[in-house]
């Protein structure tokens, strides 16, 4: 049955190690400096990770329903739509300057 | 022992419009992901705001971030961390009719929730002390920057309403504990535990984006 | 079919008005010609094939790929028609001419406030020359308001804290209305400015005069004028009436109470002070929503408004 | 029951079951007593407790409706003060659209039907639904309290930065819509699992009624839009609280970005509103056109794409807000998209009633103005999609009269059609079909002359929300006014021999038209578990070719499948789980 799977607790702890292995790792790499934009790219990054590690085997979606993936999916990719339209906005508006 | 006093009660927490144990497990599995779509947008909303100001004033965030103690950020987040590891525990403990280990996991969740959400008192006492308050209270000339009153106050609806979504789960947590006590929970029935789980690891996979957003500019 | 946009759509008196109206007009006549079909069919259909007894048996006619692909196609064409042209005029209604003459447009509740190169402000009047660009600089002192001459067919919202722009060409001389199109409270509909559109050489001498040809007016007149012009009466009334600010009538030499707790004699420095800080001493009973006049009024037009205020018993 | 995720075919042993003509339990004689209403979980019942409550409110907001066209008869003032008058639409806006349209067809008529058309018991999760409904009511507090205590006259966009500044308990009743919006997405999660989990042995994608495509649909918007409204009413009630100025200019902040984050609940919104009206429409012109549904996949699946293109076309309503001219193009373009959808199900039901058997009852009646008033709201929505036309006429009458005749002459009138056609099911009543006739003419001919002519006053220049005008528009206002009276007579009307038919009604059949749909092959009302055996799904709910009696078929049973099955082996069909 696809809901009932049940983690071992050597595995669970292995989980826990990793994500703070990645909490370690992502306030280390802020000690290197890395340029602008690529710093917030990794930051993301090694969040985008451990979220997926949570996810996928702390809310067990690794052996869930394809539905429920689909849900997560669905609502990353409708806040993408929140963020990636109003940023058509806000980046691009020009705003007259008056000349006197 | 708990097998047997199990198989008793099996089939009776079957409400009558379910045909079985097994499909009302996955509706309220299902329900809870619908329901934690919901909190991805409703903290999305938050997120975006403060993408938008982020890409409008970036050297704001620069500036501000260094206010945040990326210690205690991230003292925050390795409790965070070990309380989602102690629930995945406890619902482990949940499926294979282990009372005590039920109820000791989740009394560990709690108490690093607690140790959160004292971590977080006292930053938050620290910058009001400072006159770091949001929006329009805002009396700290630390910052030289116009908007950094709008940078707290995001920081402060973000945090806050985690904060707000860290003490439901406490809330859940205790209601699970009772019930654990009276032995509600078995290997055929333990949705509730389930289920608040799946919350409770949201509430820490917002956190783990919070932490470097916030505290983590460099 | 013009018939139908004269009735529908005010005169046009800008540039680009006919291509929007245009485009109007074609979705109007194609809308229609849908409609109607569509109505039609739909009539026909229930009358030919009402039913006749309760035994009536039907076809099972589930799909029709041709049919589905060909109605969802051909409307797909008519929109991108739609939008392309609408984008286009979009374009055109947003680009500015370069040479165009720049004036300033201020929204404050409840009045407009309009800034020329020259230094003149006028209050509730705008005036523009025809067959000249203009460009309005828009923004706003409080909350949003919204820019909007149905004549010119154009539109911008007024958002504090930031400057947004219309541009159009008038063709005629002549008048027209400019409203507040978007919601901004109590007088939100007593928000309306004349427009006077100029010939050129009008226009600059207007901007050159401006407001001499007051010079004649005794204090009384010009008070009573300006009251009217500046948009005072959105807010109060002469008739003893209460709107959103005190009533004019009887109102100098009375006893005031104010929000602070203080009583004050309505005399000229109170009426001076309320018009170039009017949200220093608010009366009771009112909230401080009074725009400033500072800038656009000067010490003369002050005392003619104080003078014809002694005179509304 | 639907349950496990294979796809094993099983046999099962079905036997036919002609509904009862004289049930003698109902859900309505079962479990009576208010504390029983109160505390029922009963899908059918906590239905009726919000049809009651959204009818009331739907009579406020009308009343209201009606003071403001009062008002409009002269160019000046004539009884009411402006600020009233703010606060008038304000909470006529508010109440219509949050109160009513949005709960109007999921949570009340969907509520009712959706467990019937699956053949299951109740909704997944019944307690859930019923805190819904208090949910709904305690929103409700907050809101009669905003309105007893200062008022609110933002409009009921909440605009920032005025909003923030203006003065009444826009707090409260912000509050209250933000707890609206719980029971909104408590309402979607338990629709979107039960139609997951629940359906019948037998009932696969393809054999549920496109009403529950529609309502999924919908829920799916409600899941996804209705957190961002949340988020952005609490953003907004911190404004005025605590004032964290990430909206108010004054502060720093940026209203336009308000915008964004209102019309992107907004707008779905809207398709929250007009999605399950066209639910309603498939059922009811299938059923009295006694004709297979025109291009099932194709509406069902354009349900769920306007589901999604209506997530990407919020900015529309701010063409003139001075947003960027590229967003603008860009969210131009998707709206049209939009359009395209919504085209392919009107031709969809009109092919439908080709060479159908067309009865012309009341529920057909409000279809066929449905369809009318709706393109005509559909067409309009085009005019203000394209970019230069919206510039003249943002903000007027235009917009005004669009919205009316896409809200109320597409959604009211697929509500009240649903409302007559479900109407004998509820209450195992009929009511007068020549009265209800006539008030349908009538709400059809109040409507057109109270909305056609805000259309010219509009593209004439009109603003909107104007509570003193120019005299050049009196006429129109009067025309107007008119058909506001006529309309408010229609509904009246509809009052009166609805409550005579639930006192003295004639008994309802179990299938009163014909319709090979679920619900109907169960008695009128139906009993408290709503089936007394489980139905097994063979036929589609729209398979008119077929006869009456290959529709009711169930395994018998009264727990649904649980227990000890005592067969009567009439027939074995193959159904796949």
């Amino acid at each position: 049955m696809s809901g009932h799977h049940i983690s071992s607790a050597k595995f669970l702890w292995g989980v826990g190690i990793v994500l703070l292995v990645l909490t370690f790792i992502t306030v280390a790499v802020t000690w290197i400096e890395i340029p602008s934009p690529w710093n917030v790219v990794v930051a993301i990054a090694i969040a985008v990770v451990k979220a997926a590690v949570v996810a996928m085997f702390f809310m067990n979606l690794w052996w869930d329903t394809k539905f429920n993936i689909l849900l997560l999916v669905m609502s990353i990719i409708f806040f993408m739509i929140l963020v990636g339209i109003t940023l058509l906005d806000t980046l691009y508006r020009t705003d007259p300057i008056p000349s006197f | 022992m708990a097998q047997t006093s199990a198989n008793v009660k099996k089939g009776d927490h079957v409400q009558h419009h379910f045909v079985d144990s097994d499909q009302q497990f996955e509706s309220a599995k299902m329900g809870m992901w619908i329901f934690l779509v919901t909190e991805i947008l409703f903290f999305g909303g938050l997120f975006l705001a403060y993408i938008v100001f982020r890409s409008w004033y970036p050297e704001l965030y620069l500036m501000a971030s260094d206010h945040l103690d990326t210690f205690w950020g991230a003292v925050n987040t390795v409790v965070l961390i070990g309380s989602s590891l102690t629930v995945a525990m406890a619902i482990r403990s949940a499926q294979l009719n282990q009372q005590k280990g039920l109820i000791i996991n989740l009394a560990i969740t709690i108490a690093l929730a607690c140790i959160f959400m004292v971590i977080k008192y006292f930053e938050y006492t620290h910058k009001f002390d400072l006159g770091i308050y949001p929006g329009a209270y805002y009396a700290y000339d630390g910052i030289a920057h116009d908007k950094a009153n709008i940078f707290f106050s995001i920081y402060y609806m973000m945090t806050g309403l985690h904060g707000i979504h860290v003490l439901i789960g406490i809330g859940l947590m205790i209601w699970l504990i009772v019930r654990a006590r009276k032995g509600h929970f078995h290997s055929e029935y333990y949705t509730p535990v389930e289920i608040t789980g799946l919350y409770w690891h949201l509430v820490d996979i917002i956190w783990i984006f919070l932490f470097p957003l916030l505290y983590l500019i460099d | 079919m013009n018939r139908l946009s004269d009735f529908m759509l005010p005169p046009a008196n800008s540039t680009f008005a006919a291509e929007t109206d245009a485009l109007f007009n074609f979705i109007n006549v194609v809308s229609l010609i849908l409609l109607i079909g569509i109505t039609v069919t739909m009539i026909y259909f229930a009358i030919k094939y009402r039913r006749k007894s309760e035994d009536d048996t039907t076809p099972l006619i589930t799909h029709n790929s041709k049919l589905e692909i060909t109605w969802s196609v051909i409307p797909l064409i008519l929109v991108m028609i739609v939008f392309g042209w609408g984008y286009n005029g979009y374009l055109t209604k947003t680009n500015a001419p370069d040479n165009a003459y720049e004036i300033r447009a201020i929204a404050k509740s409840w009045l407009w406030e309009f800034h020329y190169q020259t230094g003149h402000v006028s209050v509730n009047e705008l005036h523009v020359p025809a067959n000249r660009p203009v460009k309005m600089i828009i923004s706003s002192d409080d909350v949003l308001h919204s820019f909007y001459i149905p004549e010119f067919r154009v539109k911008m919202d007024a958002v504090p804290n930031r400057y947004t722009s219309v541009w159009f060409e008038a063709i005629e001389p002549g008048e027209a209305i400019l409203y507040c199109a978007e919601y901004c409270g109590s007088a939100h509909s007593n928000m309306l400015a004349d427009v006077v559109i100029h010939s050129q050489e009008d226009f600059e001498t207007w901007l050159e005069t401006g407001d001499a040809i007051d010079d004649d007016l005794s204090p009384v007149e010009l008070g009573e004028q300006l009251v009217q012009r500046q948009g005072c009466l959105a807010c109060h009334s002469t008739d003893g009436s209460t709107l959103q600010g005190p009533t004019f009538q009887g109102i100098f030499g009375r006893d005031r109470l104010l929000t602070d707790g203080s009583t004050v004699t309505v005399d000229e420095n109170y009426i001076r002070q309320s018009i170039i800080e009017p949200n220093t001493q608010v009366a009771e009973g009112f909230a401080p929503i009074m725009p400033t006049y500072a800038g656009s009024l000067n010490d003369r037009q002050i005392d003619a408004i104080i003078e014809y205020l002694k005179t509304l018993d | 029951m639907a349950t496990s995720e294979t796809s094993n075919i099983k046999r099962l042993q079905v036997r036919r079951f002609k509904p009862e003509e004289n049930p003698k339990s109902t859900y309505l004689t079962e479990e009576t007593g208010i504390w029983a209403w109160m505390t029922t979980v009963d899908h059918k019942k906590i239905g009726l407790m919000y049809l009651a409550s959204i009818l009331f409110f739907f009579f406020v907001g009308g009343t209201l409706a009606l003071l403001l066209r009062t008002e409009l008869l002269t160019p000046a003032q004539s009884f009411i003060t402006a600020d009233t008058y703010n606060q008038i639409f304000t909470l006529h806006g508010a109440i219509m659209v949050f109160f009513f349209l949005v709960p109007s067809v999921p949570a009340a008529l969907g509520n009712f039907v959706l467990p019937l058309q699956l053949g299951c018991k109740d909704v997944a999760f019944p307690r859930v639904n019923l805190l819904s409904y208090y949910i709904y009511v305690i929103g409700a507090v907050f809101t009669l309290i905003a309105i007893f205590t200062g008022g609110v006259d933002t409009g009921w966009t909440f605009y920032t930065p005025y909003s923030a500044t203006t003065g009444g308990n826009v707090m409260m009743m912000t509050l209250g819509v933000f707890i609206l919006g719980f029971s909104s997405i408590l309402t979607g999660v338990n629709f979107i699992v039960t139609i997951h989990r629940l359906r019948s042995p037998g009932q696969t994608w393809n054999k549920i009624s496109l009403f529950l495509w529609s309502l999924y649909a919908t829920s799916i918007i409600q899941i996804l839009a209705t957190p961002v409204l949340a988020i952005t009413l609490l953003l907004l009630t911190m404004e005025r609280a605590l004032h964290i100025g990430i909206f108010d200019p004054a502060l720093g902040g940026d209203p336009v970005l308000y915008q964004h984050f209102f019309w992107f609940y907004s707008h779905p919104a809207v398709y929250i509103m007009i999605v399950p009206g066209f639910g309603i429409v498939s059922e009811i012109i299938s059923t009295f056109s006694r004709k297979h549904i025109f291009g099932y996949w194709a509406i069902a699946l354009s349900s769920l794409a306007i589901a999604f293109i209506g997530f990407l076309v919020w900015g529309h309503h701010m063409f003139t807000a001075g947003q960027s001219s590229l967003a603008n193009m860009v969210f131009s373009f998707l709206t049209f998209l939009v359009g395209i959808p919504t085209g392919i199900k009107i031709f969809n039901w009109v092919a439908t009633m080709y060479k159908g058997s067309i009865d012309m009852k009341t529920p057909m009646l409000y279809i066929m103005a449905f369809l009318f008033l709706f393109m005509i709201g559909g067409f309009t929505g085009i005019m203000l999609g394209s970019l230069a036309v919206d510039i003249h006429l943002h903000d007027t009458y235009y917009v005004v009269a669009h919205f009316h005749y896409v809200m109320m002459g597409g959604m009211v009138m697929a509500f009240l059609g649903g409302l007559h056609y479900w109407w004998p099911k509820m209450f195992g009543k009929m009511y007068n079909e020549f009265w209800a006739r006539i008030a349908c003419v009538v709400i059809f001919i109040g409507f057109n002359l109270t909305f056609l002519p805000q259309f010219v006053m509009g593209s004439m220049g009109m603003p909107r929300r104007y509570f003193n005008y120019l005299e050049q528009f009196q006429g129109y206002h009067q025309a107007s006014t008119y058909g506001s009276y006529i309309l408010g007579i229609g509904f009246l009307i509809i009052a009166a021999y609805l409550l005579h038919s639930l006192l003295r009604g004639k008994k309802a059949p179990p299938n009163p038209w014909g319709s090979r749909a679920m619900e109907w092959q169960t008695s009128s009302p139906p009993s408290l578990h709503n089936y007394e055996h489980t139905p097994v799904v063979i036929n589609g709910p729209y398979d008119y070719h077929k006869p009456m009696s290959e529709f009711q078929l169930g395994i018998e049973g009264s727990h649904n499948g649980h227990g000890e099955h005592q067969h009567t082996e009439t027939k074995t069909v193959e159904a796949d789980k």
